[in-house]
């Protein structure tokens, strides 16, 4: 057998990863339709993709990447230097619509040396660059066809966007003229399943080889049971906060934002909103990573006593209520409810209002709120605690200055450091409540082999997918 | 025509009229930014702005409703914000899942409920006739989307039938596609199987009730015979009607179904669009389902002409 | 002659709608009886449930979730370990209350609205009757999904998304009694007495319709509480901690393969609650209207 | 043997005893008259000849049809012998027709079943029969449908139907009731005709002795489910023997006592006049920019009437007399003309003057039970005219109340009872307690008596006489009937299609009518006396008994 019907939950709006922000987009065409000029694999390291390889210059601030030759656009045209040029510097321009434009924000300019070669230049040194050219919104596409590729995705990857019929599948089929291995599936369907339970349905009814993350977590162990699948548990880059606004009373009072960390029983989340997946977090940092500090996940141990004695110092011996906005997922909408009821312990009244995502960036995400559960999906991305407009509206300045120190320096080992300290600092802060690290349960037959476990970048790789029959 | 149709052509018109209205004023008033929502978190203000005027999102209120209209003259229903195709192609597509679901859940309802509910009547009063009006009662009760949950356990998991959900696309061929829109079809139809079979009985009974009924027995027709020849076709008057609001209701049960089955239909196109404030989307889908039942209710009339001689008669 | 649909359920109450006779017909009407105690049952549930319930509905206990069916927990237990008996019973609160009060908005504003349609006939009648025409053909779970999702999730908004589908339903029912017995006797007599449109629709109209509305009033609650169901199922009714049947079931529909009755006993909730209502509305309607009642 | 013969018929319906041992035979070629009051269980004997009664009925007994059993006779002997051998039409010929199927079909349908013929040959058959019943194929087409012909034509597909087969038995159940007298006596004639040429035995119901006394070779008089008296028809109605008989017949044909004959007083100013009265319905409308112009039911209109006058409004159906009677009363909004009283006018077009109306005019309606609401009690329903007054006290509302109560016959005990707790009689009395309840100078009644049995006719006839006496009430009896007219007013007029065609003191007007219009009404109008009369002058013998 050598097809693959992959579920996926969201639909993505487009298949453009160069226009918009969906991770939905990624999980279809990152990899597989679309490349980098650098990839990030499963563990979360760069690798080389369309860029063989890469020099930078002592100061950090140019790169100069060499091209892999013979490449293809699956429309048959060349890949070749301009192609690289015209991506980044249509990503960068004023009137772009790429969501993520802040990964380009460092460069000052691209040129073309040779038809193999590329060099960028940066204003100024960024540790991440290479990183970020792994991401979906920097994958490399064709002045030919990039206006089209909302509907018809015209990349270098190994599979060829074949068919999506709206609200039901996409298909994509393997690229006979791919520079890299060949593939071993010849087509691959992801067929968009949205609704938890239709999800575990498709499953046990066979409609569906595999999820890669699926949105289940209650019928994980029925799955489990059954030798038919494969239960996979893998680490995200999601971690799972109670976002507060720092700037709204009586969340500015740092001892109301402690009571509330104690309060906080993360065991009892996960099992309650999760069935047990994930894993706890006391920072804003994926437990994977090198630099997690797993110790702090004891800053503020679960004591309802001494969060009440905080509440009273801080004016509140009675509590006092306030709102609790949820976006649809699960995580949000389940551990919602078991926060509230957590906070209710203290005399905290939070009235849960259920949000689409779209007042969610309306109302939150514009700093308009008290409290509200997200995962923070972006891999490394604790430095949005540096930007006091960011809608936790958290202002530190000792923060800020480790952030500013971290994004000069190249060296991992100091990276790590400053990493830990900026960890350390929000901790102890109780910035938000940090809840936990979003599992990643994969569920598939149990004969594929090659399917990621963590997922360091939201993408369903399927080079190294195939049947093992 | 006669008098009877073309006074209610107009009416059809008029309602659509004012429908495009309310639909328009409606999703209008709804708050929020829908270029923002398609950009996603992370995109720049420049970047939603661009898109706004793109969208044409900073015109009047007036020059975009007569645009909306204008387009949909031309058969132009707008572009999603969400999906970056027009509303027009996503409707195209997904109404070959909605339609033929919900006829097939009529066709089905009638095929049962029609029989059943003649039985009942003819057996009026007897033990079977009460055993069918009580389980009439339990189908009108039953939620539908609990009665898909059933279905998809005993069917979909349990026996392993029929796919738990989605579709195939017509393309992979009558037989699979049919299979699994068999579930969502049973789901959809029985409750309304049940109301439809309790109208056919009810009246039914009071057709035979009916001083004519009496008058065709005087000249020697047997009972079936009366049934037959005389009882049926006048008693099909409110079953039709409700067959008529019936496909309209099956039309917007799609909403709840098809995101049960997870089908690719319009039911799940407007849930998901109204949810993602998709306002083209919304708006076009919202009309197109105004339409046929506005539609269908034309259509009811034109049966009831067809049956009724007294309302073909052109006004004198 | 242009002929014009009547509208189903347009009974006019004749002789018969006595009080005395009346008990007395429903007292020996089985579906009524049936129905009546499911309903009050379910009532007395919603009332109790206000005073005390086997266990706390708000707080959740992790550690006891997925709880079979067993004598401490005689549905067993949610996912958050919440008994599902006592959510069953609070549950009711909710189904019954945006039930009821949607039926009451459709009643007070369609009621009068209809009797005035059918009093002044001409231009008046039109209006109503086109805008009537209007709702109807927006299908109504439409909209309702429609209100609640644009002006928020919650039990108000489903009120008064189901309240507004309420409102043609009785104004139609009003209109269409009322207009024929605009043309009775009883009612040329009060005229001929120098009585108003206003007085002898509050004294002559309304209460030779109220049966027709008593009938109609508990069709509408019960589809009142299906819709209410429906809209709590996708998300759009009731939010938590308060607990409401559609939602249960919304709940439950992951958890079928682990914890079937979590779907099973609030799908029968509502399933015995609306059969009693219809049970009790069939039953009301055939003792109100004596000519359903002869048999051939 | 006669042809059918019922013996000792009893029938009772889920226990309760409706008809008790009747005894009757038709001849061929003879018309009995079965007559009796409402609910004497004439419909249900015929019924029972049908073997069509309700559910739950029980029939013991005998009924003999050319020697053959009917009570045990199986459905499909039954079959065969319905709209073969025994026709029946009914009352109602706007109900009595299947709406959505043509008349030839209708017609055809029990002559394919009965005689196995072809299509075609049935539906000549059937034009044929039609033809002879008056709908010839030229101007009726069997393609017709039943909304596109009138009442009478209806009744006449219906006697087509019944006859198709000719069969040897018809039984026609109060086959005119419904129709105009007009249309009554033409259908009288066509069924003469049909018993006559076919030698059909006809067993004709009707409430309307007069009109039994017209067609009736034989009579067969009931009383709650027993046959009281029968015999020859002309016999039994001049004799009279029967208690029961002499009452009905009495009834039948009671003219109120007056004690003095009412004379018009010269006076200035009439009670009420109407001077140049134009009503119009709107008309249809026919596309979206054409309406039909107006309909105008009243048409130019001016009368007087004095104090204390009875004034007679007769036309047939549909010639606007409620219309007039609704202007009147102000119900109506008149396109022009004027209403007066004592020289005051109460309505210019534009305005009414309802008050002014009310303290003058009362109305008595048709349907003494639907003239009530059912949930008020007596007090409340004949008070409500006292609306107007604004009489504060309650007591003293209850005077006038008990006083109107007590000029109609009724006493002050029925109070507080509901209108189904009175008798049809006792509810017209009702009727009339609230007309006059304000002390109203007229009363206009629409029909007042034709929904009423011939007995309690009589009484409400004479109640109305003794007010105009006692009171010196005025009265507008409005009428399709003109022996009551005739037997009750001082003065009458005639209307046809809205207009006034010939008024005058109603007895030189019936004695010499000079319309044409008014002789036909006058001639076709059943009247016992009258036709007894004519009978016993010209005794036909081949009518007679043999
Ligand atoms: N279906 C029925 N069930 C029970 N009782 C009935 C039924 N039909 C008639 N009756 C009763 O039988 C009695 C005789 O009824 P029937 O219809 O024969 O009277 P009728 O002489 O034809 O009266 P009318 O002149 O009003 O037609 C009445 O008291 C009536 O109430
Ligand atoms: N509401 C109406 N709209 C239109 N036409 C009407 C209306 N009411 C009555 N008519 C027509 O006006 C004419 C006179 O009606 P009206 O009721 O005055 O007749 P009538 O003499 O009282 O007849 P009947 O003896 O049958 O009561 C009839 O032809 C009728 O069809
Ligand atoms: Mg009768
Ligand atoms: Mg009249």
């Amino acid at each position: 057998k050598d097809t693959l019907v992959m579920g996926v939950v969201l639909e993505p709006p487009h298949l453009d990863p160069t226009a918009g922000a969906a991770a939905a987009i990624d999980e279809v065409v990152y990899a597989n339709v679309f490349e980098g000029l650098t990839r990030i694999n499963e563990n979360g390291e760069v690798m080389p993709a369309l860029a063989e390889s890469w020099e930078v210059s002592e100061d950090g601030k140019t790169y100069t990447f060499k091209l892999r030759s013979g490449v293809k656009f699956h429309d048959g045209t060349d890949f070749d230097a301009e192609d690289v040029k015209f991506s980044l510097d249509r990503a960068r321009a004023d009137d772009s619509t790429n969501a993520q434009k802040g990964l380009f924000s460092a460069i000052e300019s691209v040129e073309v040396s040779d038809p193999q070669t590329v060099v960028v230049t940066l204003s100024n040194p960024a540790g991440s660059f290479l990183f970020n050219m792994g991401w979906g919104d920097a994958v490399i596409v064709a002045p030919e066809s990039a206006d089209g590729n909302k509907e018809n995705p015209v990349g270098t990857g190994p599979f060829k966007f074949s068919n999506w019929a709206k609200g039901s599948a996409i298909e994509i089929t393997r690229n006979d003229g791919y520079w890299g291995d060949a593939v071993a599936l010849s087509k691959a369907t992801f067929r968009i399943i949205p609704d938890a339970a239709a999800a575990t349905n498709a499953l046990l009814a066979g409609d569906v080889d595999a999820f890669a993350n699926f949105p289940a977590p209650e019928a994980l162990p029925q799955l489990e049971a059954d030798p038919r699948f494969a239960v996979v548990q893998g680490s995200t880059e999601g971690e799972t906060i109670l976002s507060t606004n720092n700037s709204k009373a009586p969340f500015s009072d740092i001892r109301v934002r402690q009571a509330i960390a104690h309060t906080i029983d993360r065991q009892a989340i996960i099992d309650g909103a999760m069935f047990g997946q994930g894993t706890p977090i006391g920072t804003h940092f994926a437990p994977h990573h090198p630099a997690y500090k797993a110790e702090l996940i004891d800053t503020y141990p679960h004591d309802i006593e001494k969060a009440k004695a905080l509440l009273a110092e801080a004016g509140f011996p009675e509590g006092f209520k306030a709102t609790l906005q949820l976006p649809p997922p699960t995580y949000a909408r389940r551990g919602g409810e078991i926060i509230a009821s957590q906070l209710r312990e203290i005399g905290i009244d939070l009235e849960i209002i259920p949000v689409e995502w779209k007042q969610w960036l309306e109302g939150p995400f514009k700093g308009d709120y008290d409290l509200t559960i997200v995962s923070h999906t972006e891999p490394l991305d604790i430095g949005i605690y540096a930007n006091p407009d960011y809608y936790f509206k958290y202002d530190s300045k000792e923060l800020q200055d480790v952030i500013a120190k971290l994004n000069v320096t190249a060296d991992t080992e100091e990276r790590y450091k400053l990493m830990g300290e900026a960890q350390t600092i929000i901790s102890k802060d109780a910035v938000n409540g940090y809840l936990f690290q979003l599992a990643k349960s994969g569920v598939w037959n149990a004969k594929i082999e090659g399917l990621w476990k963590n997922s360091p970048v939201q993408a369903n790789d399927l080079t190294g997918v195939h049947w093992n029959d | 025509m006669s008098y009877f149709l073309f006074r209610r052509l107009l009416s059809l018109l008029l309602t659509l009229l004012l429908a495009t209205i309310v639909i328009f004023a409606v999703l209008e008033i709804v708050p929020g930014d829908p270029a923002r929502l398609m950009l996603g978190i992370n995109a720049t203000e420049d970047a939603v702005a661009a898109l706004r005027e793109q969208l044409g999102l900073n015109q009047p209120l007036l020059t975009r409703y007569f645009s909306w209209i204008g387009g949909l003259l031309q058969g132009d229903l707008g572009r999603s914000f969400t999906y970056s195709s027009s509303v027009g192609e996503l409707i195209g597509e997904r109404i070959w899942v909605s339609l033929p679901l919900a006829l097939l859940a009529l066709t089905l309802s009638t095929v049962i409920a029609v029989p059943v509910g003649l039985y009942a009547a003819a057996r009026r009063g007897r033990a079977s006739d009460t055993a069918i009006m009580a389980a009439t009662q339990f189908g009108i009760a039953i939620p539908n989307f609990w009665f898909a949950l059933l279905l998809v356990y005993l069917f979909a998991i349990v026996l392993r039938w029929v796919p738990a959900g989605g579709f195939p696309g017509w393309e992979a061929g009558i037989w699979p596609a049919l299979k699994a829109l068999a579930l969502p079809a049973i789901a959809l139809a029985l409750p309304q199987a049940a109301i439809l079979s309790r109208i056919a009985r009810s009246a039914l009974i009071e057709v035979l009730g009916e001083d004519f009924i009496r008058t065709a027995r005087a000249k020697g027709l047997t009972r079936s015979q009366t049934l037959w020849h005389h009882a049926l076709r006048n008693a099909l008057i409110p079953v039709v009607t409700i067959m008529g609001l019936q496909f309209a209701f099956l039309l917007a049960g799609t909403i709840i179904i098809e995101n049960v089955f997870y089908l690719p239909g319009l039911g799940r196109l407007v849930f998901q669009a109204i949810t993602q404030h998709d306002l083209p989307v919304v708006q076009g889908t919202v009309l197109l389902l105004v339409a046929s039942v506005v539609l269908t209710n034309f259509l009811v009339d034109l049966v009831y002409a067809w049956i009724d001689p007294r309302l073909r008669k052109t006004a004198q | 002659m242009t002929g014009q649909r009547s509208d189903t359920g347009e009974r006019l109450p004749e002789a018969g709608s006595e009080p005395v006779g009346l008990a007395r017909r429903l007292l020996a009407s089985r579906a009524f009886l049936i129905g009546a105690i499911i309903t009050l049952v379910i009532l007395a549930m919603a009332l109790i449930s206000f005073l005390w319930t086997p266990y706390d509905v708000t707080k959740l206990v992790i550690a006891n979730r997925l709880k079979p069916p067993s004598p401490s927990h005689l549905f067993g237990t949610d996912h958050f370990g919440r008994d599902i008996f006592s959510m069953i019973m609070v549950g009711s609160r909710n189904s019954i209350a945006v039930a009821l009060v949607a039926v009451g908005i459709g009643m007070a504003i369609g009621v009068p609205l209809g009797a005035w349609a059918a009093a002044k006939r001409g231009i008046a009648d039109d209006i109503l009757m086109r805008t009537n025409d209007l709702i109807f053909a927006f299908p109504s779970i439409l909209s309702a999904v429609m209100i609640t999702a644009i002006f928020g999730p919650g039990a108000i908004n489903a009120i008064i998304a189901i309240g507004i589908f309420n409102i043609p339903v009785f104004a139609r029912l009003t209109r269409g009694g009322a207009l024929s017995l605009w043309t009775r006797e009883f009612v040329l007599a009060a005229r001929v007495s120098g009585k108003g449109a206003a007085r002898i629709s509050i004294e002559h109209i309304l209460p030779n319709i109220t049966n027709l509305l008593i009938v109609q009033g508990t069709i509408q609650f019960s589809l009142g509480i299906l819709a209410e169901a429906a809209l709590s199922y996708v998300g759009l009714g009731a939010q938590p901690p308060m607990p409401s049947w559609g939602r249960m079931l919304f709940e439950a529909q992951t958890m079928m393969a682990i914890a079937p009755h979590m779907a099973i006993f609030p799908g029968l909730a509502i399933i015995l609650t609306v059969l009693g209502l219809n049970l009790m509305g069939d039953g009301l309607r055939d003792a109100l209207d004596p000519r359903l009642r002869e048999t051939k | 043997m006669s042809l059918l013969s019922v013996e000792n018929l009893s029938l009772s319906i889920r226990g309760k005893p409706i008809l008790k041992e009747v005894d009757f035979r038709l001849e061929p070629g003879r018309i009995t008259g079965l007559v009796g009051e409402s609910g004497s269980g004439k419909s249900l004997t015929a019924l029972s000849i049908m073997q069509l009664l309700p559910s739950g009925s029980r029939a013991t007994g005998s009924i003999r049809f050319n020697g053959q059993e009917l009570l045990d006779a199986g459905e499909e002997t039954m079959c065969a012998l319905r709209g073969d051998d025994i026709g029946m039409v009914f009352q109602e010929p706007m109900t009595a027709l299947n709406p959505l199927k043509t008349i030839g079909e209708q017609v055809a349908e029990g002559i394919r079943i009965h005689a196995g013929a072809s299509d075609r040959e049935a539906q000549e058959r059937a034009a044929a029969i039609l033809d002879r019943v008056g709908l010839p194929r030229e101007r009726f087409p069997l393609s017709r449908f039943p909304h596109e012909l009138s009442g009478g034509q209806r009744q006449r597909v219906v006697i087509a139907m019944a006859c198709a087969m000719r069969p040897k038995l018809l039984i026609a159940d109060e086959p005119t009731t419904a129709l105009d007298v007009l249309v009554q006596a033409r259908i009288l004639e066509l069924l003469r005709e049909l018993v006559a040429e076919d030698n059909m035995a006809m067993l004709f119901i009707s409430h309307d002795l007069g009109v039994v006394a017209e067609l009736a070779d034989d009579i067969v008089v009931m009383r709650r489910g027993e046959v009281k008296e029968a015999g020859p028809a002309v016999t039994v109605l001049k004799n009279r023997k029967h208690p029961y008989t002499a009452q009905l017949a009495e009834a039948s044909s009671h003219i109120p006592a007056q004690s003095k004959p009412w004379h018009s007083e010269a006076c200035d100013a009439p009670l009420l006049a109407v001077e140049n009265l134009i009503c119009e319905y709107p008309g249809h409308r026919m596309s979206l920019f054409a309406k039909s112009p107006p309909f105008r039911a009243v048409d130019d209109v001016s009368f007087e009437m004095q104090d204390g006058e009875i004034l007679g409004l007769v036309g047939e159906s549909g010639c606007g007399k409620s219309t007039l009677s609704r202007a009147i009363l102000g119900l109506m909004r008149p396109v022009s003309g004027k209403i007066l009283s004592k020289g005051e006018v109460l309505n210019t077009p534009e305005i009414i003057d309802t008050k002014g109306i009310v303290h003058l005019a009362q109305a008595v309606f048709q349907d003494p039970y639907g003239s009530f609401n059912p949930r008020h009690t007596a007090e409340r329903l004949v008070a409500e005219p006292l609306f107007l007054d604004r009489i504060a006290s309650r007591t003293e509302k209850r005077g006038r109340v008990v006083e109107a109560l007590e000029s109609v016959g009724l006493a002050a005990d029925d109070l507080g009872k509901y209108p189904h707790e009175f008798s049809g009689g006792q509810r017209q009395r009702l009727a009339i307690a609230r007309a006059i309840v304000n002390h109203p100078r007229l009363i206009v009644a629409d029909e007042p008596v034709s929904a009423l049995d011939v007995s309690i006719r009589a009484q409400i006839l004479d109640l109305i006489v003794e007010l105009r006496e006692r009171k010196g009430l005025a009265w507008l009896f409005i009428s399709h009937d003109l022996s009551v007219v005739h037997a009750l007013c001082d003065t009458v007029m005639v209307m046809q299609h809205g207009k006034i065609v010939e008024a005058g003191p109603a007895r030189p007007l019936y004695a010499a009518p000079k319309q044409a219009y008014t002789k036909e009404l006058i001639s076709a109008a059943p009247d016992l006396d009258a036709a007894l009369k004519s009978r016993l002058k010209s005794a036909k013998p081949e009518r007679m008994k043999k």
